[in-house]
């Protein structure tokens, strides 16, 4: 049970990690990995529900869900390195400053 | 079944508005034929239905709209009162507005939303509870903004804002008061005597504030001061909106809901025994010499005008909050009068602004013999406001005095000599530059073939009405006028 | 006569001028108007002279319930109304032949003809209020008919007063239809007899009628407005409409049914005063038709005096009120006539025949006015005396003197009134029409018969002549002062100025005017205009405001905030 | 006949048949637009089969891939699933309509046309999906659906701007989805289930499920763009073309609300959150103000729409603290009232604005300025659809406001009556600045005619706005058909 929570606690860890470098790094690249270490994260605390029940036999449901959940992710970041791209191609720049200093109106 | 009719009175109005809408600015034709069609065809169904309700034989229509609250159309002999007045003023300003608008742009926008107006003001008078009321209020409320903009101009937008910031902050209010009213009294159909007497003293406190907040929201439309300011700045809209909205349907719109407030929903002795209704009085008889005083210094005729709705819608209300028969009959029979003596002094006042261009009153001198019928109406419709035998507005002055007597208040008496002589000089001036002041310049002849003073349909509506005006005080007596048909109404509800 | 007769009879006095109103409105039908116009009065006279004492009729529909007849009061005022329109309006046909404004003249004319003949009568107090304000309203506009300032200015003292007179007869009418849940007058004069609201209700009336009648201190607008209209407007002014007024207090007061001695002692009271303020007054005029507006003030002071004694003794009213109805006859008559007269002084210069029956003609009024011996106002005089004991207030020796003091005075204003006309004749415009004549020669016949038959138009005419010396001894005093002050003044042109209360009034209101002139009304509060809205300071601040959210590591603190916040809830 | 309806499970083929319908266009991108004008008025058929099927019998469910729940995908279709669905396939309808005309077959743009039609129909299978399924998971995948497609229509204009505004989106949603998962993971880390029936019966009040709950509130508030939260918003969606704004402000957001809505009713009720409910109200609250102030002050079309959007959502959230026992009803049919309400005002909005860019070249508003002519039935339906978001009567705004001052009266919370009011006035403020240009006479150069289906469909939807008020009857019956509350919607104030 301890391992269980010590993988759910790394789990909130990496999660926490993600969500800092997602907000504080400017570069495109460095925000999409931040995601993808987020998402990691969340999926260690779910494998770590696996370990749940009678000895050794995991509950496939939460392995199940990680798996979806790792299509999805894949999805979000093909996407948004797509989009990276796009802008990189479109200003040279690799961060969405551009973006945050226009004006609303 | 047959309730239906209630139903189609609203449509014979929504649904000419809407097809109007779509159609092209060209095909006047069809507009008019549509326009004269839905007027005539309300008329006719509203004549029906007067002689159904005459014999104490009400519609009533129900449609839910949500759990546990209904939308009720109902017609009772109050409303009737409200609804015969628009259907027939609409008829009348409908024709005159198609003579004054000739050739004018965004006709079609024009009388779609005029058509949409006096949907509402139908179902003003139709509703039965307080819901529908509310939906058709502030269905009004929008479809008035149109009309008054309608001319396009910085001074027209402001004035529209002016109107949509009061009328809106009105509603809002009104809005509160009767959820509030609602969740304490559960269904609030309009039934004669009340609908809260029933309920626990705890919470008269709470209603006496309800009241005051319905009162003071309706008194946005009713144009009392200080909620007037509206009012004179909406003048620059076209005379026919000046005419049907700001002499009949909004500023009525507020008076006929004080009235359903005070008599069908809080009920008349018990708003007595909350003392309500007093201050209503107060700020009713303020209202009147005010907007008297403030004409008096109008040199602008509609604006003039204006401050004398403000003053005589006042008497509406002044009538109600006295609470006697009497006081009662007059001030729901000069509902009618006023509007009918208004819409004849807006209508005058368009005749000279369309077809001579005169706006200011010191541009009058003399036009009398430029245009006598018209200003004959003038005439009559301005003798009638200060109240001069044997016209419309004597008898509503009349009944209020008795029924001041009548409520031992006699101080009232005293606001309306003090109003009767305000109006004498604020309206007397003008018909003696109208009649009897050598003209400046010589007016642009008679463009018409005829040599007629102005077109039919310039010329027609404002006879008619002050012929009205006229039969209205000398038959007042006679069986289906609105006198008789008042005092039918405080018959039942007062049992007089 | 049936029912429906006699309301078509009744709606129809009143109604004709009306319709001709509409017809000279018509281009069409002014011409046929005006020829009928003149004649517009004659249904009244027909119905006033019909035989059949009391006729009445109730018209439920018409305003709030209308009842219209003649009765004994009735018939004389509408009498002398109908006569006087007849000849007013036969001299205006002549007389307004060349002005330009003759279809408003004539609109005017028979309004103003048809509320005062509908007036008289009127029997509950809607539809007297109704002819009371269409005669007072009409007559504006032929008080200021001629444009002149003067007229105007006299036009706008009468029509104020006359708006304050209209008030206050509503507030006096109010109370009234109160008390009675009827609005017969007859009812109401009964119940007036014992309320407690009576003397507000009878000061009210005296007020709003007073007016009417020139009442001192109320009268200041009769010398402006008589002079200022044309001459056959102001001859039914001050013949027929100040009698309205008098009709109005003989159907308001009750009379006949509660004894009032305070009231009686003001109204005696008032009327002497009147019949010597109006001497005075008189005889300082220089204008002959402001003159005789002095003249017909004091003159209605005797029935005002009449109507007072009767409220002292209600058992003698019976017999009082014919006396006051004939007093009320024989004045309109003769002031009638002298206003006409005035019209036709031009021919006192030419010397022909015509010259001498002019001033026939304004001799005959003078002396029925002055009381002179077998005239109608020495029967009217006559008729007066025995009730002079009645009064409450003096006793009748005094009074007695005092009228003969009143009828020298009258007899000298009319003194001069002849010496003015004579002097001014020159200058006054020249020979009548046969329609001007016409009319005179109408009222004159009549006044030389009411003092030779009195009974002949009204039957109930007090007939007793009184002794003729009584009547001579003023007369002749009057005459000879009179005669006197014109040899004395024959050689100078005497000018007078006067003052009246109107004056006064003006300076009292011109500070009140300023006042209301200088106070400035508040200017309504404006809204923002829209445009601007979106530079308001609160607006830019929020704008920064969001330029920060938007940045996504200060979204990013605000999402930690709320799931800390979430999180500790 | 009825037998038929009522036992096909259409709101099973309203999810398969877009997603089909999705790929379909995406093979055969000539086909696209007929493909999909063709789905979506079968969709439209669909929903209303489901609702006569749900007013026959009660709320249905099925069980996908025959694997009995935990495992199993469990679809199930209650009251406020069908209205979702039926709302959404009429705003879906109408927006398809549109968009034939705004994305042109050939032209310069054709690429955009080609990419639209199966993003947006994959949007919509999505958003369907989302609303039928019944377990915390599914809810997951489908949320992330929807914002994939979202981000990528968002993207569609192409500009660096929509650029930078769709990944921001994209961060956004999956910083808000993750926070989500991380929620659901503790649940099931205690219940070993993810299905909102049981969870709802087993759960009980522990700092545990507390800490899940955050977690899920943070997530989807996120994702529903409520006040601080909401940065995001106004650059997706003024920045994506009218079609896509339209969907993503009518339906988009609604997503992620109505899975709050459900976590709140349906999951959490044991958990004791009335001061939560506090902070939401007041987040609301702002949101109102905020969002007014900000409309008040736009000079662009789209942006005005947008911020009163924020300030929409505001509203949506003050259901959470007006919630309590036996306002229950009247809070919850207020939310969903405000919910379809705003759906057919704001699209038919959004339809507008695009129209005026699409014709005047720019969404400024003093473009409107004389609006005659062409574009004056634009104005009539701007100011149609403006009255749901003024609150005026008979729209559902109106209603769902009335529901909402009765239920803050009744628990005594008056706090809200200010704030619902002046939002009430700011509302008309910045609607009546759009009115006032519309109105203002000048001699303008005139427009390019429009098209039909850019005019007649909006009309058709902002009337529908405007009268829901008086048809909010059936739909408010239906929702409330297997609803978790139980209370009468109206509820009186007794002493």
């Amino acid at each position: 049970m301890s391992m269980a929570l010590l993988y759910a606690g790394s789990g909130i860890i990496l999660f926490s990690i993600g969500l800092h470098a997602l907000l504080v790094r400017r570069h495109l690249l460095r925000k999409i990995l931040a995601a993808n270490i987020m998402g990691s994260g969340v999926f260690m605390v779910f494998i770590a529900m696996g370990a749940r029940g009678d000895a050794g036999v995991a509950d496939p449901v939460p392995q199940a869900m990680v798996l979806t959940g790792i299509v999805v992710s894949l999805c979000f970041t093909a996407v948004a390195i797509v989009l990276a791209v796009r802008i990189n191609h479109l200003t040279g720049c690799t961060t969405l400053a551009i973006d945050e200093e226009s004006a609303i109106d | 079944m047959n309730d239906l009719i209630l139903l189609a009175i609203l449509l014979s109005s929504l649904l000419p508005g809407l097809i109007i809408f779509t159609l092209p600015e060209e095909s006047v034709r069809l507009r008019t034929t549509l326009n004269l069609t839905g007027a005539l065809l309300k008329l006719l169904l509203v004549a029906v239905l007067f002689l159904r309700v005459a014999q104490r034989e009400y519609a009533e229509l129900r449609l839910p709209l949500l759990p546990d609250m209904e939308l009720v159309l109902r017609a009772d002999a109050l409303s009737l009162l409200f609804l015969t007045l628009s259907a027939f003023l609409w008829f009348l300003t409908t024709i005159y507005a198609i003579g004054y608008l000739e050739g004018s742009p965004h006709r079609s926008r024009f009388f779609g939303f005029f058509s949409l107006c006096v949907c509402a003001t139908t179902g003003i008078a139709l509703s039965g509870d307080m819901v529908t009321f509310i939906i058709f209020y502030e269905a009004l409320t929008i479809s008035t903004y149109p009309l008054i903009v309608h001319r396009g101009t910085p001074a027209a937008l402001s004035a529209g804002r002016v109107y949509l910031a009061y009328t809106l902050s009105g509603g809002v209010v009104l809005f509160f008061a009767t959820v509030w009213l609602r969740s304490i009294a559960g269904p609030l159909d309009f039934t004669s005597g009340g609908v809260v007497s029933g309920l626990d003293p705890a919470l008269y406190g709470s209603l006496s504030i309800i009241f005051a907040l319905l009162i003071l929201s309706l008194g946005v439309k009713a144009a009392l001061v200080p909620l007037h300011i509206w009012l004179p700045s909406a003048m620059v809209a076209p005379a026919p909106v000046s005419a049907l909205l700001h002499a009949v349907a909004v500023v009525k719109a507020g008076a006929f809901g004080i009235i359903r407030v005070i008599h069908d929903i809080f009920g008349l002795d018990f708003s007595i025994k909350l003392n309500l209704l007093f201050p209503l009085a107060l700020l009713a008889a303020f209202t009147i010499i005010y907007g008297s005083i403030r004409a008096l210094s109008q040199n602008d005729l509609k604006r003039r005008l204006a401050f004398s709705t403000v003053s005589q819608v006042s008497y509406i209300l002044l009538g109600v909050a006295m609470a006697t028969p009497l006081a009662t009959i007059g001030g729901m029979v000069h509902l009618v009068h006023q509007g009918v003596m208004k819409i004849t002094l807006f209508f005058c006042a368009g005749n000279l602004a369309e077809t001579l261009d005169i706006h200011k009153i010191d541009e009058m001198d003399g036009v009398g013999r430029r245009m006598p019928w018209t200003m004959t109406a003038f005439t009559i419709g301005a003798l009638g406001m200060i109240g001069l035998p044997p016209l419309a507005g004597f008898i509503s002055k009349w009944y209020l005095g008795l029924g001041s007597l009548a409520a031992g208040q006699p101080w009232i008496i005293v606001v309306l000599i003090a109003s009767t002589l305000l109006n004498a000089a604020y309206f007397l001036p003008i018909l003696h530059r109208v009649w009897f002041v050598e003209p400046r310049q010589d007016w642009p002849p008679s463009t018409l073939y005829s040599g007629r003073e102005t077109t039919w349909a310039l010329l027609a509506p404002p006879l008619v009405t002050a012929i009205l005006v006229i039969l209205l005080g000398i038959l007042a007596h006679s069986v289906g006028s609105p006198l008789y048909w008042v005092e039918l109404i405080a018959a039942r509800e007062d049992g007089l | 006569m049936s029912a429906p007769v006699t309301m078509a009879i009744l709606l129809g006095v009143p109604l004709l001028p009306l319709l001709l109103v509409g017809a000279l409105a018509a281009a069409r039908l002014r011409r046929l108007a005006l020829s009928i116009a003149p004649f517009a009065a004659l249904p009244g006279l027909v119905l006033a002279l019909l035989p059949g004492s009391e006729t009445a009729v109730a018209i439920p529909w018409l305003l709030i319930g209308t009842h219209l007849g003649v009765d004994d009061t009735g018939r004389i005022f509408l009498l002398l109304t109908a006569l006087l329109w007849l000849a007013a309006g036969l001299y205006a046909g002549g007389y307004s032949k060349n002005s330009p404004q003759r279809a408003r003249f004539w609109i005017f004319f028979l309004l103003c003809m048809s509320g005062n003949l509908g007036f008289t009568l009127a029997l509950d107090m809607i539809s007297f209020y109704l002819f009371f304000t269409l005669m007072s309203f009409a007559a504006y506009g032929l008080i200021i008919h001629d444009n002149t300032p003067f007229a105007l200015r006299a036009g706008k003292i009468y029509l104020w007063l006359v708006i304050i007179g209209e008030v206050l007869l509503f507030v006096a009418l109010l109370p009234a239809a109160r008390m009675t849940d009827s609005l017969l007058m007859s009812d109401v004069t009964k119940a007036l007899a014992n309320a407690d609201a009576t003397s507000l209700i009878l000061g009210l009336l005296i007020v709003a009628l007073g007016i009417k009648i020139g009442i001192v201190p109320l009268h200041f607008w009769l010398p402006l407005a008589h002079p200022a209209a044309p001459i056959p407007a102001s001859a039914v002014l001050s013949g027929a409409m100040i009698k309205a007024g008098l009709l109005g207090l003989l159907r308001l007061f009750p009379l006949g049914s509660t004894n009032l001695p305070g009231w009686s002692a003001t109204l005696i009271s008032l009327g002497l005063l009147m019949a010597f303020f109006g001497v005075v007054m008189g005889l300082l005029q220089n204008q002959p038709k402001t003159l005789l507006a002095y003249s017909s003030i004091s003159q209605i002071g005797f029935p005002l005096m009449a109507i007072g004694l009767g409220l002292a003794a209600p058992q003698q009213w019976p017999l009082l009120a014919p006396v006051v109805g004939f007093y009320a006859l024989h004045h309109g008559l003769a002031k009638g006539a002298l206003f006409l007269g005035v019209g036709l002084t031009g021919h006192l210069n030419t010397p022909t025949l015509m010259r001498y029956v002019t001033l026939a003609g304004l001799l005959l009024p003078a002396l029925a006015l002055s009381g002179a011996p077998f005239t109608s106002g020495a029967r009217a005089k006559a008729a007066l005396k025995p009730f002079l004991e009645l009064s409450p207030l003096l006793d009748e020796s005094l009074l007695t003197i005092l009228l003969g003091g009143a009828a020298v005075g009258t007899t000298l204003l009319l003194g001069r009134l002849l010496f003015l006309l004579w002097q001014q004749a020159g200058d006054s415009e020249t020979a009548g029409t046969t329609g001007m004549w016409g009319g005179w020669s109408l009222l004159l016949l009549m006044v030389a018969l009411v003092g030779i038959y009195p009974g002949l138009l009204t039957p109930n005419a007090p007939t007793a002549a009184g002794k003729w010396f009584d009547a001579l001894w003023p007369v002749t005093g009057g005459a000879l002062i009179s005669l006197l002050g014109w040899y004395s003044l024959r050689n100078r042109g005497v000018n007078l100025r006067t003052k009246d209360v109107d004056v006064l009034l003006e300076a009292l209101l011109r500070p009140l005017g300023k006042i209301a002139a200088a106070v400035k009304l508040p200017p309504a509060p404006r809204l923002p205009r829209g445009a601007r809205w979106q530079n308001l300071p609160l607006l830019l601040l929020l704008r920064d405001a969001e330029q920060q959210l938007r940045q996504l590591r200060v979204a990013g603190v605000m999402f930690i905030l709320l799931l800390l916040a979430l999180l500790l809830l | 006949m009825t037998e038929l309806i009522v036992h096909q499970h259409w709101f099973l083929w309203m999810t398969l048949l877009p997603l089909g319908a999705a790929v379909a266009t995406f093979l055969a991108p000539r086909q696209a637009r007929w493909i999909g004008f063709t789905t979506a008025l079968l969709l439209l058929l669909c929903a209303l089969l489901a609702i006569a099927a749900a007013i026959i019998s009660k709320a249905q469910t099925i069980t996908a891939g025959n694997w009995s729940t935990p495992l199993g995908i469990e679809l199930r279709a209650d009251g406020l699933a069908l209205v979702m669905l039926a709302i959404t396939a009429l705003v879906g309808f109408i927006v398809s309509c549109y968009a034939l005309s705004y994305f042109p077959a050939r032209g310069h743009h054709q690429s955009r046309t080609h990419y639209f039609w199966p993003l947006w129909l994959f949007l919509w299978g999505g958003c369907n999906a989302l609303f039928i399924s019944a377990d915390l998971f599914n809810l997951y995948v489908t949320l992330e659906l929807v914002t994939l497609a979202s981000v990528a229509l968002i993207a569609l204009e192409g500009g660096k701007a929509a650029l930078a505004a769709a990944l921001r989106y994209l961060f956004i949603g999956l910083l808000g989805s993750l926070a989500y998962l991380l929620g659901v993971g503790i649940l099931y880390a205690t219940y070993a289930t993810v299905d909102i029936a049981l969870l709802g019966d087993m759960l009980s009040a522990t700092r545990l499920n507390h800490a899940a709950m955050s977690l899920m509130v943070a997530g989807l508030v996120l994702k529903s763009a409520l006040f601080p939260l909401h940065f995001w918003l106004p650059q997706a969606h003024a920045k994506a073309p009218a079609p896509v704004s339209a969907v993503l402000s009518a339906l988009v957001i609604k997503c992620a609300y109505v899975i709050l809505l459900r976590l709140w009713f349906e999951v959490f009720p044991a958990l004791e959150t009335i001061a939560v409910g506090h902070l939401l109200g007041l987040l609301g609250s702002l949101a109102i103000i905020w969002g007014s102030l900000m409309a008040l002050r736009q000079e662009r079309l789209k942006l005005l729409i947008a911020y009163s959007t924020v300030a929409q959502i505001g509203y949506l959230f003050l259901v959470f603290p007006l919630a309590r026992s036996q306002t229950m009803a009247a809070a919850w049919v207020a939310g969903v009232l405000m919910m379809m309400a705003h759906a057919c005002g704001k699209a038919a909005m959004f339809m507008v604005a695009g129209t005026i860019h699409h014709t005047a070249g720019s969404d400024r508003i003093s473009r409107l300025a004389g609006a005659g002519g062409p574009i004056g039935v634009l104005v009539v339906v701007f100011t149609l659809a403006a009255t749901t978001i003024i609150g005026l009567p008979p729209s559902g705004g109106f209603f769902a406001k009335w529901l909402f001052i009765n239920a803050a009266l009744v628990t005594g919370q008056w706090w809200y009556l200010p704030i619902i009011l002046s939002g009430t006035l700011l509302a008309g403020a910045y609607i009546a600045r759009v009115l006032g240009w519309a109105f203002l006479d000048v001699k303008r150069s005139s427009y390019p005619v429009i098209p039909w289906v850019m005019k007649w469909p909006p009309l058709v939807l902002s009337v529908i706005a405007l009268l829901f008020g008086l048809i909010a009857f059936e739909p408010v019956q239906i929702a409330l058909i297997g609803a978790p509350v139980s209370t009468g919607v109206l509820v009186e104030l007794r002493p």
